[in-house]
C-alpha cells in the first residue's frame, strides 16, 4: 500500500478517496476538555447487541443527550447490483432473497414483476393470487421478527418468544411450499414455480384462526403497558414532511399521518381484488409506528383470507420464453414490501442480462431518517429509534 | 481488665481530633481536607455521647444529632465549591488556590 | 459450656436478648445457611420460572428438570479464570463485592423468622436495618471505581445514584409502617421488628390492612422501592443496559462475580422478608385473632405438612411423566429419590402437627410452634421473590431519566403524603 | 468460667493448657458484672478505638483519595460500634444512615465524578507539613493536661440508661411530649433551616448553568 493510503488508514474510509466533508459533525478533539462541555464521541459498534445487524452509529454525546450521529454501512456490502449486471434475468433471482434476508419472498415478487412489466407479460391470475398470499404471510413474518426484537431492545423479555413461536408457523407452510424458510425464491419470473401442495388452503386457513388471538396476546403484553407507554411515547418523533423529504416510505411514514401505501396506489398482483384499509398515527412517535405495524399485521389477516378463499384455478405460469431477452428499455416498478417501498430499476439492453440493476430498498432510505429522529434524545433511546425504524443491513448495504 | 470509664472514651476522642487537625494542616488534596473535618466532627461527637453516658441525660446524644445534621450540610457545600472550583481551575491544591476571584 | 447451651433451650427469647453468645452463633450459622440455601434455589426458581413465562422449559438437562443447575453454575464460576483488570486497584477491586455481600448479610441479624427465631432482638432494628442497606451503595459505587474503565463507572454511577434515591422512599414508607405500631393502647410505638410483628398480632390487622388505602399504598411504594433498591426487573438499567454492557460488575469473573449475584439475591431476599415483616404479619398465620378455636389452629398447622406433601406429588408427576428411555434412567431415579425425600419431610411434618396439638408446652407442641412460625414467614417471602421474576418476566424497562423521576418527583411525594395521612388518622382514630 | 469454648477443642489439644487459654478468651466475650450489657467489655472497647484510631491515621496519610474514604468509612462505623457501647443506639443508627451511608456516598461521587485522582498524582503533603505537626503536637500535649488535671472534676461513674426507651426519650426531648413543648424543638427547626440552606448552597454552585 503506497504510504498515502496507509496514512488514511487511521481515517474512518479507508480507501484512498479524499475523506467526505464532515465539519457539520465537527469532530475535531475540543479544544479544552472543560468539564461542563464534554462533548463525547461514542461508537455504538458494528458488532452491537442492539443495532439489528452491522450498522455502525457514531454518536456525538454532550453528557447523556445526542447532539448528532452518523451511521457508518457497508459491513455487509456484497455489490449485489455489479453481480445483477453479469447474470441472467433468471440466475440473479436467488440474489434478491438475500437483500431483505427477513422478508424474501416480497423482494422476489418485487423483482420478477419488474421484469415481467420489462417483457410486458402478465402472471396468470391463479400465480397473481398465490404471490399475494405469501407477499402478506412474509409481511405478518417480517412484523413479528420486529416486534420480538424492538420489545427486547426496550427490555421486555417475552414477546420475543410468543413471535418467534408465531412465525415458526409461517416459516413451516413457506419451507412445505418452495423448500426454504428463510430465502425462499419462491416466485420466477412470468408466475409461480410450484403449484401449490395438497391442503395448503387448509392449511393456511388452520394458522389465521391460530395467528389472530396471538396478535391480541402481544397487544395484552405491551400496548397499555405503562412502561412501554412511557418508552415509547413521543419518543423518535418524526414529521410527515421531514418523512416526504427524506423520502421515508412504509410503516415509518404511515405512522406519521401520511396515507400512501404502494398496494393501493399502485395496486399489482391482484391486491385491487381485495378490500384493506391502511392504517395510519397522527404523531409520528415510536408508540404510533407499535400501533401501526399491529394494525397492519390484522390487515395482512384480513388479505390473506380473501384471497385464500377467493384463489382461481388455471395455470401458474405466463408464457414466458426459454431464453429472456427483454426488448431495449427501462423500467421502474416497486412494490410495498413490510419495511417500505421496494423499487427495482432495470435498465436492459437486448441483451440476456440486464445493463444496470439498481434496488431501491426501504431500509437504507429509512436509516437516513435516523439522525433527524434522534437529535437531542438520549442514549436509551437511540436504540428503541432503532428498532422501531425495522431496518435490515443486508438490505441497507445490499 | 479495668472497667472502661469515660475517660478512656475522651482519649480516643483526643487521638481521633489530633488525628483529624493533622490532616487538615498537612494535605494538599481539597477532598482529603474535608475528609479531615469530618475525622474532627466525629471526635466532637463521640465526646459528647461520652458526656451524656457520664451524667446519665440525653441532652450530650441530642446535640450529638444536630452535629451530624451540621457535618452533612457542612459536607454538601464544601464538596460544592470544591466542583465549582475544579471546573474553572482544574486543580484542587490548596497551595494553587490563592485567587480570591478568578 | 454447657449449661450456656442447654439454659437458652427453654427460654423463649431471642439468643440476643438473652446476651446468650453460643445460641447467637448458631442462629447466625443457620441463618447464613439458609439464605445460601435459599439464594441457590431461588436461582433455579428464577430460571424455570422465567422460562415458563416464556413458553419455554428453562434447563433440563442437568439433572432432573434441571435441579442441579445451580451446583453446575456454582462450580463453573468457581473454576472460572478470576481476571483483574490491569490498572485495576487490586485491594479496593478485592474489597467491593465483599462490601456487598456484608451490607447484604447483616440485614438477617435483625430480620425475625419466629418471636424467639432471630438472631437479636435490637430496640432499634428497623433503623439498623435501614443503615446496613445505605452500605450496599458502597459496595456498588467502590467495585465501579475500581475496574477502572470507562462503562463500569458509569454504570456504578447510574445504579448507586438509583439507590440513594430510593432509598429514602424506602425510609419514608418504613417510617409510615412504624408509626401504625404506635396506635395501641399505650401509645408507644416501637422500632424493634419483633415489636411490630407483635403489635400487629395485638392490634389484630396486618399493617397492610389498617387505615384501609393508607397502609396498601405505603406497602406498594414499599415495593416499588425494594424493586429499585435490587436493582431488579423494571429498574434493571444499570446491568441490563444494552449499551452500558453490564454495568458495575462488568470486569468481575469467576467466583469473584457469583459474589455480586449471592449479595444481589440475599439483598432481595433481605428486603422482601423487610416488607413481609412490617406490613404482613411476619410470622403469624393468616386471621391469628379471628379464627382462634384450636380447631383452626390444628388446620393452619397442617399446611407446612400439605405443601411439603403438593411438592412430592409434582415430583413424583415428574417421574412418571419422564419418558422411558434408558438415557432417563439416571434422571428418573434421582427424580425419584428427591420425591421421596420431600414425602417423608411432609408425613414428618404432618406427623409432628398432630403430635404438637394440644397448646401445653411440650417440646413437641413448642416445636410445631417453631416450624409453622417460621413457615409462614417463608411462605410470605416465596411469594415475593415470585413478585420479582413475574416482574422481570413481563415488564420491559425504565430510560435512566424516568427512574430518577419517580424515585424523586413520584414515589418520595406519595411516602410523605401516606406518613402525613396515618399520623392524622391515627390521631383521629385514638 | 471453667468451661472451654469448644468442647471437641478441648479433646483434641492437651487439656490444662487450654482450659486456661479458652477460660482467659471466654472472659473477655462475657461482661464482667451482669447488669452491663455484653458489648460494654474492655475487649471490644480497644478493638474498636484501636479500628477508629487506624482509619484515622490511614485518612491523612494514603494518597489515594479512594482509600482515604474506605479508611473513613472504617473509622465512622468504628466510631458508631462505640456510641452502641455507651447505650446511644439511636445516634449509632443515624450516623451509620446519614455518615457512612449518605456522606461518603457523596464523597465518593464527587471523586469520582470529578475524577479527581488524575489531578492528585502529585505531591500528598504541602511543604509546611512539620509546622502542623508541631501543632498538632502542642494541640494534643494541651489535651494530656486538661485530662490529668481535669480527672477528679468528673464524678467517675456510669449511669446504666434506659437502652430500650432511648429512641422514645430522644424523640421526646425533640419533638415534646404530651401538648409541652420539647426543649430542643426550636433548635430542630434551625437545624432544618440550615439544612435548606446547604441543600440550596450546593445546587446553586454546582450547576453549570442556571
Amino acid at each position: 500500500m503506497s504510504d498515502e493510503t496507509v496514512k488514511d488508514t487511521h481515517r474512518i474510509s479507508s480507501h484512498a478517496v479524499p475523506p467526505r466533508d464532515r465539519s457539520h459533525l465537527h469532530l475535531e478533539a475540543p479544544e479544552k476538555p472543560h468539564l461542563d462541555s464534554n462533548e463525547l464521541i461514542i461508537n455504538m459498534g458494528p458488532q452491537h447487541p442492539a443495532t439489528h445487524g452491522v450498522l455502525r452509529v457514531i454518536l456525538k454525546l454532550d453528557g447523556e443527550k445526542v447532539l448528532g450521529t452518523e451511521c457508518v454501512i457497508g459491513y455487509l456490502h456484497r455489490g449485489v447490483e455489479k453481480i445483477g449486471e453479469n447474470r441472467t434475468y433468471t440466475m440473479f433471482n436467488p440474489y434478491v432473497d438475500r437483500m431483505d434476508y427477513v422478508a424474501a419472498v416480497s423482494n422476489g415478487l418485487g423483482y420478477c414483476e419488474a421484469v415481467e412489466k420489462l417483457l410486458n407479460v402478465e402472471a396468470p391470475a391463479r400465480a397473481k393470487y398465490i404471490r399475494v398470499i405469501l407477499t402478506e404471510l412474509n409481511r405478518l413474518a417480517s412484523h413479528q421478527l420486529w416486534l420480538g426484537t424492538h420489545a427486547l431492545d426496550i427490555g421486555a423479555m417475552t414477546p420475543l418468544f410468543y413471535t418467534f413461536r408465531d412465525r415458526e408457523e409461517i416459516l413451516k407452510i413457506f419451507e412445505k411450499y418452495c423448500g426454504a424458510r428463510l430465502t425462499t425464491h419462491a416466485f420466477r419470473i412470468g408466475g409461480c414455480q410450484y403449484e401449490t401442495y395438497a391442503g395448503f388452503e387448509k392449511e393456511v386457513k388452520n394458522f389465521l384462526t391460530f395467528v389472530a388471538p396471538k396478535i391480541d396476546e402481544y397487544e395484552e403484553l405491551l400496548t397499555t403497558n405503562r412502561i412501554w407507554l412511557e418508552r415509547t411515547k413521543n419518543v423518535g418523533v418524526i414529521s410527515g414532511a421531514d418523512c416526504m423529504a427524506l423520502g421515508v416510505t412504509g410503516p415509518v411514514l404511515r405512522a406519521s399521518g401520511v396515507k400512501w401505501d404502494v398496494r393501493k396506489a399502485q395496486p399489482y398482483a391482484a391486491y385491487s381484488e381485495f378490500d384493506f384499509e391502511i392504517p395510519t398515527g397522527e404523531n409520528g412517535d415510536t408508540y404510533d409506528r407499535y400501533l401501526v405495524r399491529m394494525a397492519e399485521m390484522r390487515q395482512s389477516l384480513r388479505i390473506i383470507e380473501q384471497a385464500v378463499n377467493g384463489i382461481p384455478e388455471g395455470p401458474i405460469m405466463g408464457k414466458v420464453p426459454k431464453v429472456i431477452k427483454p426488448p431495449v428499455g427501462e423500467i421502474y416498478h416497486s412494490i410495498e414490501a413490510p419495511k417500505g417501498e421496494l423499487g427495482y430499476f432495470i435498465v436492459s439492453d437486448g441483451s440476456t442480462q440486464p445493463y444496470r440493476l439498481r434496488v431501491r430498498p426501504p431500509s437504507f432510505v429509512n436509516l437516513q431518517a435516523l439522525d433527524v429522529m434522534v437529535r437531542g434524545l438520549l442514549v436509551a433511546d437511540v436504540i428503541a429509534v432503532i428498532g422501531t425504524l425495522d431496518i435490515v443491513l443486508g438490505e441497507v448495504d445490499r | 481488665m479495668v472497667p472502661i470509664t469515660t475517660f478512656h472514651y475522651l482519649v480516643v476522642a483526643a487521638a481521633l481530633f489530633v488525628l483529624g487537625v493533622i490532616g487538615v494542616l498537612t494535605r494538599r488534596n481539597v477532598v482529603i481536607i474535608l475528609m479531615s473535618i469530618e475525622l474532627i466532627l466525629n471526635a466532637v461527637n463521640l465526646n459528647l455521647v461520652a458526656f451524656s453516658r457520664m451524667w446519665g441525660n440525653l441532652h450530650g446524644q441530642v446535640f450529638a444529632v444536630f452535629m451530624v445534621v451540621d457535618a452533612a450540610a457542612e459536607a454538601a457545600v464544601g464538596l460544592g465549591i470544591l466542583i465549582a472550583f475544579f471546573r474553572n481551575q482544574e486543580t484542587i491544591n490548596v497551595d494553587e488556590i490563592d485567587l480570591l476571584k478568578w | 459450656m454447657l449449661n450456656q447451651f442447654m439454659s437458652y433451650l427453654g427460654s423463649n427469647v431471642t439468643p440476643g436478648s438473652a446476651n446468650n453468645q453460643l445460641w447467637a452463633l448458631i442462629y447466625v450459622f443457620i441463618i447464613f445457611a439458609g439464605v445460601s440455601l435459599a439464594v441457590v434455589a431461588m436461582n433455579w426458581f428464577e430460571r424455570k420460572a422465567l422460562a415458563h413465562f416464556q413458553i419455554r422449559l428453562g434447563p433440563m438437562r442437568v439433572g432432573p428438570h434441571g435441579l442441579l443447575q445451580p451446583i453446575a453454575d456454582a462450580i463453573k464460576l468457581m473454576l472460572k479464570e478470576d481476571i483483574i483488570p490491569q490498572e485495576a486497584d487490586q485491594f479496593v477491586f478485592w474489597i467491593a463485592p465483599v462490601i456487598g455481600l456484608l451490607a447484604a448479610f447483616t440485614v438477617y441479624t435483625v430480620i425475625p423468622f419466629g418471636p424467639s427465631q432471630a438472631v437479636s432482638d435490637m430496640n432499634i432494628g428497623i433503623l439498623f436495618m435501614l443503615g446496613v442497606s445505605s452500605l450496599g451503595v458502597l459496595g456498588i459505587v467502590v467495585a465501579g471505581w475500581a475496574s477502572n474503565s470507562h462503562y463500569p463507572l458509569i454504570g456504578a454511577l447510574r445504579s448507586s445514584a438509583q439507590m440513594v434515591s430510593y432509598e429514602i422512599a424506602m425510609g419514608m414508607s418504613v417510617v409510615s409502617a412504624v408509626l401504625m405500631t404506635s396506635f395501641n393502647k399505650d401509645g408507644t410505638g416501637t422500632l424493634s421488628m419483633i415489636g411490630i410483628v407483635r403489635s400487629q398480632q395485638d392490634q389484630g390487622i396486618w399493617f397492610l390492612f389498617k387505615f384501609f388505602p393508607l397502609g396498601l399504598v405505603a406497602f406498594v411504594t414499599f415495593v416499588i422501592a425494594m424493586i429499585a433498591e435490587t436493582n431488579r426487573a423494571p429498574f434493571d438499567m444499570a446491568e441490563a443496559e444494552s449499551e452500558l454492557t453490564a454495568g458495575y460488575h462488568t470486569e468481575y469473573s469467576g467466583l469473584r462475580w457469583s459474589l455480586f449475584m449471592l449479595s444481589e439475591y440475599a439483598a432481595m431476599i433481605a428486603v422482601s422478608s423487610i416488607a413481609v415483616t412490617l406490613w404482613l404479619g411476619g410470622w403469624l398465620r393468616p386471621f391469628p385473632n379471628l379464627l382462634h378455636a384450636p380447631a383452626w389452629d390444628f388446620i393452619f398447622s397442617l399446611f407446612p405438612g400439605l405443601t411439603f406433601l403438593g411438592l412430592a406429588a409434582i415430583a413424583f408427576i415428574g417421574v412418571a411423566r419422564m419418558p422411558a428411555h434408558f438415557s432417563f434412567k439416571i434422571q428418573r431415579i434421582g427424580l425419584a429419590v428427591f420425591a421421596a425425600l420431600l414425602g417423608c419431610m411432609a408425613l414428618l411434618l404432618l406427623l409432628l402437627a398432630v403430635a404438637g396439638r394440644s397448646a401445653d408446652s411440650s417440646i413437641a407442641a413448642r416445636f410445631r410452634e417453631g416450624i409453622d412460625y417460621v413457615y409462614w414467614f417463608i411462605l410470605k417471602v416465596a411469594l415475593f421473590m415470585y413478585l420479582f421474576i413475574w416482574l422481570r418476566a413481563t415488564w420491559p424497562r425504565y430510560r435512566f431519566d424516568q427512574l430518577m423521576r419517580i424515585g424523586w418527583k413520584v414515589l418520595l411525594p406519595i411516602t410523605l403524603g401516606v406518613l402525613v395521612l396515618t399520623a392524622i388518622v391515627g390521631v383521629l382514630a385514638s | 468460667m471453667n468451661s472451654a469454648f469448644f468442647p471437641a477443642l478441648q479433646l483434641a489439644l492437651a487439656r490444662p493448657f487450654i482450659a486456661s487459654n479458652v477460660s482467659f478468651l471466654a472472659s473477655l466475650i462475657t461482661p464482667p458484672n451482669a447488669d452491663m450489657a455484653p458489648v460494654a467489655t474492655p475487649f471490644f472497647f480497644y478493638l474498636l478505638s484501636g479500628l477508629a484510631v487506624a482509619g484515622g491515621v490511614l485518612v491523612i496519610t494514603r494518597r489515594n483519595p479512594v482509600h482515604c474514604a474506605l479508611a473513613l468509612i472504617v473509622t465512622l462505623i468504628a466510631v458508631a460500634n462505640l456510641y452502641l457501647m455507651l447505650y446511644a443506639p439511636f445516634v449509632a443508627g443515624v450516623q451509620i444512615i446519614v455518615y457512612a451511608g449518605g456522606i461518603m456516598v457523596l464523597f465518593l461521587f464527587v471523586i469520582m465524578l470529578v475524577n479527581i485522582e488524575r489531578a492528585s498524582k502529585d505531591r500528598r503533603f504541602n511543604r509546611i507539613w512539620p509546622a502542623g505537626l508541631a501543632a498538632a503536637c502542642a494541640l494534643m500535649a494541651l489535651f494530656v493536661s486538661a485530662f490529668v488535671k481535669g480527672r477528679t472534676l468528673f464524678p467517675d461513674r456510669m449511669i446504666k440508661l434506659p437502652e430500650i426507651s432511648n429512641t422514645q426519650e430522644i424523640a421526646n426531648a425533640l419533638y415534646g411530649e404530651a401538648g409541652r413543648m420539647g426543649q430542643y424543638t426550636f433548635t430542630f427547626e434551625i437545624a432544618s433551616l440550615l439544612l435548606l440552606v446547604a441543600i440550596l448552597g450546593a445546587v446553586i454552585m454546582t450547576k453549570k448553568r442556571i
